[in-house]
């Protein structure tokens, strides 16, 4: 069988792994227009902020083309799909034939059309030559603005605040991070980040990138006024990379549509991770789900259904693990509902800047906000994930030392020894 | 039914057979001439009847666990020794310590009993044993009771004479007492007190009355006339405090 | 709240150089005698609280601990000893009955020490037990006078018997005052060796129905978990007159240990007090015990062997021989160092009797009226090796029951705070937080290690005596020389001095 | 594979599998006293005992077949040996974003307390290649390491 | 082996007594009936009877029972009774050969009238006798004397009672108290002195119960001059009786006061004249009370009486049918000669039940 790849990222290497946990011989090639080995697209930031190095990186080791039989083709980009044909077409005209091919090119930063968005001095953040473009442009007290308050933009905020810069955040929402927190927690996260000099412009945005010498010099603000920086960094959202599928007749809503099994509507082609439209069995919808760990789980199973296996990817839902600074947060699901059918139980200490959410909708937890007290919170993910009714321990939720232990025995015990129980009937 | 002859019978022969007769499948047995011989009926299951004539030993319904037993004649010593469930009807009088440590199912006993009945009688979730009594009862009645119903009805007792012995109830630490008439002050335990009766009280007693009627007669009306003492554990915990670690 | 007079027993001393304050001491003294400090980030001890029981002392990781005596000395008086000035300090505050758990401590002679072995030695071979066959296996229950033989076949069947591997049985230890962990270690040993292992008067709990081979259920005066089923559910049935702890006193469960599974077991409800009242409300005298006894076989239909423990009290030979003539099949006599999960300290260590002394008035009386074979003897009350085994059965004893030392062999300290409920090694409690640090897998296997200990020893010592089988023991006095014991103790012993 | 699994009826609550787990994984493996003592910062344990007494039991790494932590993980330190099945954290590659925490339905990651940002768990004591020193150490039984089945 | 009087040897019993109060006399069948019904309340070791009115031809007789376990001490005994008494009639008592009955000593009786001059200074015939008996007993070794009193006599040994009853004939006496004993003693007697009733002149009891105050009672009537040689209960009851009855004149229901003494409590409740009496009672004669389970049929040529121990810790039944009072352990035991008495009932502790002779009591 051949496989062939368009992606390097955990997608496309869960797809590998899927691949080779039932085939391991058929032939894989793998494209991707960056040069790199597998790197790891969250780092970037931390490679900005100078936590990793170079080195560290890589989401695998060197060797992993080669002990996993993979053709890897960096820096290859791949310019159209013919799925009568089943072949693509590279930048270079080569032609690939593939037997199973799987769409992973994730996304791609999201710009607005506003003026001056070419000026020198402006970045998007998104892959790791975006960083290290900006990096070479950094120096004390270079004054920066992030457009977006949102994962992205907040941790390159949080970088470029450790290389010294003076930032400024302008954001659209009423709060940061506002698809993974309620106004409460953003409340206490803008608060941190004020304290490490980050100012904060928020339900604004930039109207206009001002610019000399063909050089970023400033912002002008929606409300009019105008903010004097050196950088710009956009970091709005990301979309799904469907280039390649469209003008196919693979099917697109805002990504590419897949099935339970990570197949397009066209036999043979699967979709992974940032490029891929799935199941949030939360919001009950498709959606795209733009995090690492559904990335790979979605490749990890498209790569086993290419080989023919029936691997039900059941639709996941987005989560969350960030921190800023000494301030950090898991979140997963619904967090901010909108709706009779849903419970939220809270427990804030604004102190101790800490704040718990849980979300509950049928006595299920359909969401979560652990700021600033992590430990264990994939718990509530677990529980999620489950779909358990929590309904008979749900008072524990909340508490310091919520646990297996406030699980009833007969579920706790299943779990914990999973694998090796052995019932006894009476 | 079956019918058995119990004279000259050796005790233990005459269990056998009454085991005999039950296990053959005979639900009513009626023994006649019981004199004496022990054990009748000791940790027999069972829902059938067993109908004695005569005055049997001790230890009679002994563990029983089931079994209908009506003695036409007088009972003797430790009748319904940590008896478990069933029925006895004593047409008659029975004598000291019936019911010691009794577990469940329900005594009734014409005429008077003597002392110690109804000793560390017990109960557990719905097996809650009952004495009914027609008459007296000896010293120390109820004494340790721990769970029950113990009754006396006192019927047929002149005005003064006293319807029941002193330490009545010492140790009493579960359980109720029903008592036609009043006690004496100083004849009570000091573990036990007097408290009015509430409405389910008087509903358990209709009942205890209505089914002592019916075995042996007389008018529940008359009976119920008469306010009855209503005794209870003046403490779960009657030794508490009696120690002191060393 | 006016000012105790009462000193701490224990000192607990902390070597600071070692301690790491991981608090495991803390966590495990259900007497709250470790104390985290929070403020000062380290843990700190009480010393009035500590009843040493080692637990902290076992499982410190760094061995930091040690507890000693409480150095407080009174003024030196002969007569006035600490103990007799506690114990007067305490009552005045409670005006409580002394209260204590476990076996008489006192300062009384112990016999086994008196009493030494012989060995072959030229005119008769040793043998040696790990090559050749060396049997201890043991019947309890009444024999027949004698057999009648037929045509090669036993004309009557001999009365229901208890068969052991062992001469040795773990004693009446009651669910209430033991945890349910320790009960089910002893039924497992006692399933794994062979041997027996006893109720006590607190019930059968439904766990412990498999174990019914190995099972002698006890019938006590609380009468507590006693039916039909209990009665048909062991090897044995055993009535408990009295034990050696505490003889005439009756028992008393507080409704505390009576949670929801003791009350389960003992059929009363949960949080209720359970009291054994001092006799059998059905026993007043001898004839009654007959009474009691045959009501049981009966209710068994003379399938059981009935027994019938008592305390080591003066006139024990004519109570015995009594009890045998009322029909038990087995007499256990429990001597006045048995233990026991609560007693008034006053009649522990006061009233009863050495089951050495007991052990060998009795043999001798029922062997003078000839009523020996009747009935089978088992004693207890301290027996603390297989030497004391091996000279109670020289002195005439079937079999032997072990209740402290079953305990001890599951991690008990001999703290004499059963009474507390507070255990630390989930022995004597029924606090779910302590129970659960008895791991009855654990104990069963100690419990039965000792028992195969034990096993081995008595076959090295009958083999020294070139003896290979336990009856040739049974009653042989003549293995046995008394040493520093006066003439009434030897004749009372019916053994010879050492040297004799 | 060989898992430890924790006997809850058992556990005394002693935590001493804490102990002993975080002095195997401290500077000090083979000396409590300096592990506790000398290191600056405590030793994190990598077991972790629930408590709500009556109730506790230790938890640590279930080490999953289907290994959450090993997907999620951004920055490929978190790994399933293939062989021994043994999910390990490569601390040097960890760069503490904690999405591992986020992912383990056992909360069985830890944040490590010595300093460096990095998530600590349970590595079956791997390299000491024997019993786990929360199973040696454990004084009642309440702790196996079995691949056995188990009856209840 | 130690026997009785060398060592303690407690034990249980049935009791069963009949009488008629009008004195007429009826065979002892009814009362071996009565006491092999209550079989298992005894091991076969001790049996016994008391009968009076047994001897209509020597009323004014002390009729002496005697074991004699060898020649020698028949001698010795003799002597001793022909020294100081007037011997009416000897002979053995009759027996016949019952094959549960071993070992049987040599049964003899005499009818005898104390000689005037073997009266001490200030001795009555009744302490003559019981001086006879104490040394008989104590001193002369294969003798016993099983009863002394006028016109009574007992008739005990090893042995089921109702064997006992046969082997001595009882059917074909006639008398109108019959005691009878079937006892559990806790070991082998092996001596027919052992067995109950205990008498001494015409007291007789049976008993069924241990003492536990035993010791404290005995060391009290040994300061009275009583040998308690027997180490029972049964003998410290008889010697209680006779020393407050017969020695101090004590009304029989002050005696009975005396050995089942009403608690403190009740008699606070006393009127202040009882009280008074009462408190005096207990507090001159409290080593008297027997502590302990009991219960006792006292016999006497005057009549019965029946008691309980004050906390009723042994069976007791009485039943009454025309001239007849029956008193036994257990109810069976009296229906079995009585199916159908006008009157049972259970007498409560420390209340006797008493009957007395309708003519020639004086016993109160």
């Amino acid at each position: 069988m051949d496989y062939v790849i368009v992606g390097n990222s955990a997608a496309g290497i869960g797809a590998v792994e899927g691949i080779r946990s039932s085939d391991k011989t058929g032939k894989i090639t793998l494209f991707s227009d960056e040069p790199y080995h597998t790197y790891s697209r969250p780092l970037i930031s931390y490679y900005l902020y100078g936590k990793v190095a170079e080195d560290k990186m890589y989401y695998r080791p060197p060797d992993f083309y080669e002990r996993q039989g993979v053709t890897a083709r960096l820096g290859t980009r791949v310019n159209s799909l013919s799925t009568a044909a089943k072949e693509l077409v590279l930048e270079s005209g080569e032609k690939v034939r593939f037997e199973r091919l799987l769409l992973a090119a994730g996304g791609k930063p999201i710009v607005p059309p506003m003026p001056g968005r070419d000026l020198e001095g402006v970045f998007t953040f998104l892959k790791w030559d975006d960083v290290k473009a900006l990096e070479k442009t950094l120096y004390p007290g270079v004054r920066t603005v992030v457009i977006g308050a949102g994962l992205i933009g907040l941790k390159a905020t949080e970088a470029l605040c450790h290389r010294g810069a003076e930032v400024s955040v302008v954001e659209l929402a009423n709060r940061v991070l506002s698809a993974i927190l309620d106004e409460v927690a953003a409340g206490l996260v803008q608060e941190s980040l004020a304290e490490h000099g980050v100012r904060f412009y928020l339900e604004n945005t930039v109207a206009e990138i001002l610019g000399e010498d063909g050089r970023v010099k400033g912002v002008r603000l929606q409300d009019g006024r105008e903010l004097p920086c050196d950088r710009l960094v956009i970091a709005i959202g990301v979309s799904p990379n469907t280039s390649l599928a469209q003008g196919t007749e693979i099917e697109i809503n805002r990504g590419i549509v897949v099935d339970e099994f990570l197949a397009t509507n066209v036999a043979g082609i699967f979709a992974a991770g940032d490029v891929a439209e799935g199941y949030d069995f939360l919001y009950r919808q498709r959606r795209v789900l733009p995090i690492l760990p559904n990335a790979y789980k979605q490749g990890f199973s498209a790569g086993v259904n290419m080989t023919g296996g029936r691997e039900s990817y059941r639709g996941g839902f987005a989560m969350n693990s960030i921190g800023f600074f000494d301030l950090p947060m898991i979140t997963a699901g619904i967090v901010k509902p909108e709706g009779s059918e849903f419970r939220e139980l809270i427990h804030a200490d604004a102190a101790k800047r800490v704040y718990k959410k849980v979300v509950l909708r049928e006595g299920k937890v359909v969401g979560f906000i652990a700021l600033n007290a992590i430990d264990r919170a994939g718990i509530l993910t677990g529980l999620m994930e489950k779909e358990i009714d929590v309904a008979p321990f749900q008072e524990h939720l909340l508490k310091e030392n919520f646990g297996y232990l406030h699980f009833p025995k007969e579920y706790r015990q299943e779990e914990l020894w999973k694998g090796v129980l052995k019932h006894e009937r009476a | 039914m079956s019918v058995l002859n119990a004279k000259g019978v050796y005790y233990r022969e005459l269990n056998r057979q009454i085991r005999a007769q039950f296990a053959s499948g005979v639900e009513e047995v009626r023994v006649q001439n019981v004199n004496g011989q022990r054990y009748i009926g000791d940790g027999i299951s069972g829902s059938q009847r067993l109908i004695l004539e005569g005055t049997p030993g001790n230890d009679l319904a002994a563990y029983m666990d089931g079994l209908e037993l009506i003695v036409e004649g007088n009972a003797q010593d430790a009748m319904a020794n940590t008896m478990n469930k069933g029925r006895i009807i004593v047409h008659g009088h029975a004598g000291d310590t019936v019911g010691y440590a009794m577990r469940g199912g329900e005594i009734y006993i014409r005429d008077s009993v003597g002392y110690r009945v109804g000793i560390h009688m017990k109960e557990y979730l719905d097996r809650v044993p009952a004495i009914v009594i027609g008459g007296t009862g000896g010293e120390f009645f109820g004494e340790y009771m721990a769970g029950g119903v113990l009754m006396l009805l006192g019927l047929g007792l002149a005005d003064a004479a006293p319807i029941v012995g002193s330490y009545c109830g010492t140790g009493m630490h579960g359980g109720v007492m029903y008592i036609r008439g009043e006690v004496e002050e100083y004849k009570l335990g000091k573990e036990v007190k007097s408290v009015s009766l509430t409405a389910e009280d008087e509903e358990k007693i209709q009942h205890y009355v209505s089914e002592y009627v019916r075995y042996f007669g007389g008018d529940a009306a008359q009976i119920l006339a008469r306010p009855f003492n209503k005794l209870i554990p003046a403490n779960k915990r009657p030794y508490g405090d009696l120690y002191c670690a060393w | 709240m006016t000012l105790s007079l009462s000193t701490p027993d224990f000192l607990i001393e902390r070597n600071r150089d070692r301690c790491i304050n991981c608090q495991v001491c803390v966590r495990q003294c259900a007497n709250e005698a470790h104390i985290w400090d929070e403020e000062e980030q380290r843990v700190k001890s009480d010393d009035a609280l500590c009843v040493d029981c080692q637990r902290c002392v076992t499982l410190c990781p760094t061995h930091a601990l040690t507890i000693r005596k409480y150095p407080l000395e009174f003024r030196e008086n002969a007569n006035w000893s600490a103990n007799a000035i506690k114990a007067i300090y305490k009552q005045a505050e409670s005006g409580g009955i002394l209260l204590t758990g476990m076996g008489n401590d006192q300062p009384y002679p112990i016999f086994w020490d008196h009493l030494l072995l012989n060995a072959s030695q030229v005119t008769n071979p040793s043998i040696d037990p790990l090559r050749e066959p060396m049997e201890l296996k043991t019947f309890l229950g009444r024999k027949p006078e004698k057999l009648m033989v037929q045509d090669g076949k036993l004309v009557e069947e001999m009365p229901p018997q208890l068969e052991l591997e062992v001469p040795i049985m773990f004693s009446a230890m009651s669910y209430g005052s033991i945890s349910l962990n320790a009960i089910k270690s002893l039924a497992a040993a006692a399933e794994k060796t062979g041997i027996m292992y006893n109720t006590g008067e607190g019930g059968l709990h439904k766990d412990l129905y498999k174990y019914g081979k190995n099972t002698i259920v006890q019938v006590a005066s609380g009468r507590f978990g006693v039916h039909p089923q209990y009665l048909e559910a062991g090897a044995a049935i055993e009535i408990k007159i009295g034990q050696g702890a505490k003889p005439g006193i009756g028992g008393h469960l507080p409704g505390e240990k009576v949670g929801l599974e003791v009350s389960q077991t003992r059929m009363i409800p949960e949080g209720t007090d359970a009291i054994s009242p001092a006799p059998h409300h059905d026993i007043y005298s001898i004839e009654d015990l007959r009474q009691l006894i045959y009501s049981l076989k009966e209710a068994t239909q003379y399938r059981k062997p009935v027994g019938v423990k008592i305390a080591a009290v003066h006139n024990i030979a004519a109570i015995a021989s009594g009890i045998a003539r009322a029909g038990a099949d087995i007499i256990a006599i429990d001597g006045f160092r048995g233990g026991t999960g609560a007693a008034p300290l006053r009649t522990r260590d006061n009233v009863g009797l050495p089951i050495e002394l007991a052990l060998a008035a009795v043999d001798s009386r029922l062997r003078e009226e000839g009523i020996r074979n009747q009935v089978s003897l088992v004693i207890g009350g301290s027996i603390r090796n297989s030497a004391d085994i091996v000279k109670a059965i020289a002195l005439g004893a079937d079999a032997v029951y072990i209740g402290t030392a079953a305990l001890i062999s599951l991690g008990c300290h001999l703290c004499q705070k059963c009474n507390t409920g507070k255990c630390n090694w989930g022995i004597a409690t029924q606090n779910p937080l302590l129970v659960k640090r008895l791991n009855p897998e654990i104990g069963a296997e100690r419990a039965a290690n000792l028992i195969s200990a034990w096993e081995h020893e008595i076959k090295e010592l009958l083999g020294g005596m070139g003896i290979n089988a336990i009856e040739s023991l049974r009653g042989n006095r003549l293995m046995l020389r008394g040493i520093g014991l006066s003439d009434r103790e030897l004749s009372i012993l019916g053994v010879m001095s050492a040297g004799e | 594979m060989k898992r430890v699994y924790a006997r809850e009826e058992f556990c005394a609550g002693c935590k001493l599998c804490e102990v002993h787990c975080a002095v195997a994984h401290s500077e000090y493996p083979n000396d409590i006293i300096k592990a506790f003592l000398k290191q600056k910062v405590k030793p994190t344990p990598r077991v972790l005992v629930e408590e709500n007494q009556p109730v506790s039991f230790a938890l640590q790494c279930r080490h999953c077949d289907d290994a959450p932590c090993t997907k999620a993980c951004i920055s490929g330190a978190m790994q399933k040996d293939s062989l021994t099945g043994v999910v390990t954290n490569d601390e040097s590659r960890c760069v503490g974003c904690w999405t591992c925490i986020l992912v383990c339905p056992f909360g069985a990651v830890q944040r490590d307390a010595g300093g460096h940002k990095v998530a600590s768990k349970c590595d079956l004591c791997s390299s000491n290649g024997g019993l786990p020193v929360c199973v040696q150490n454990c004084p009642n039984g309440a702790l196996v390491f079995t691949d056995e089945l188990w009856r209840r | 082996m130690l026997r009785e009087g060398q060592v303690r040897i407690p034990s249980g019993c049935a009791i069963s007594g009949i009488m008629n109060k009008r004195g007429e006399v009826f065979s002892g069948q009814d009362i071996i009936k009565s006491i092999a019904l209550m079989h298992d309340r005894s091991n076969g070791l001790g049996g016994g009877f008391a009968a009076y009115g047994i001897y209509p031809d020597f009323p004014e007789h002390y009729a002496f029972h005697l074991y004699y376990e060898e020649q020698a001490a028949k001698e010795k005994t003799e002597q001793r009774l022909n020294s100081l008494f007037h011997v009416a009639e000897s002979g053995k008592i009759p027996t016949r050969r019952v094959g549960s009955i071993h070992q049987a000593p040599l049964a003899w009786r005499y009818f005898v009238r104390p000689k005037p001059e073997s009266l001490l200074e200030d001795e009555s015939e009744d302490e003559l006798v019981v001086r006879t008996v104490m040394h008989i007993n104590s001193q002369i070794k294969g003798a016993f004397v099983v009863s002394s009193g006028k016109n009574m006599g007992a008739f005990k040994g090893v042995g089921f009672p109702e064997d006992m009853g046969e082997y001595f004939r009882l059917e074909e006496y006639k008398g109108n108290i019959w005691l009878a004993h079937g006892r559990f003693p806790t070991n082998t007697p092996g001596w027919w002195g052992g067995a109950h009733p205990f008498t001494l002149l015409d007291w007789s009891i049976v008993h069924n119960g241990e003492i536990s105050s035993y010791g404290a009672n005995k060391r009290y009537l040994e300061m009275f001059g009583y040998r308690l040689t027997m180490q029972t209960d049964t003998e410290a009851i008889t010697y209680a009786f006779d020393l407050l009855v017969r020695k101090h004149n004590v009304p029989l229901d002050i005696a009975i006061a005396t050995l089942a003494a009403p608690f403190w409590r009740d008699i606070e409740r006393m009127d202040p004249e009882r009280q008074k009496l009462f408190k005096t009672v207990r507090a001159v004669y409290g080593s008297l009370l027997l502590n302990g389970p009991f219960s006792i049929i006292l016999g006497s040529n005057q009549g019965i009486v029946a008691l309980n121990d004050r906390l009723k810790l042994r069976s007791l039944v009485a039943a009454s049918q025309g001239d007849f009072l029956y008193v036994a352990s257990e109810e069976s035991a009296i229906r079995e000669i009585c199916p159908s008495p006008e009157r049972v009932w259970a007498p409560r502790g420390g209340e006797p039940v008493i009957g007395l002779f309708e003519e020639g009591g004086n016993l109160v």
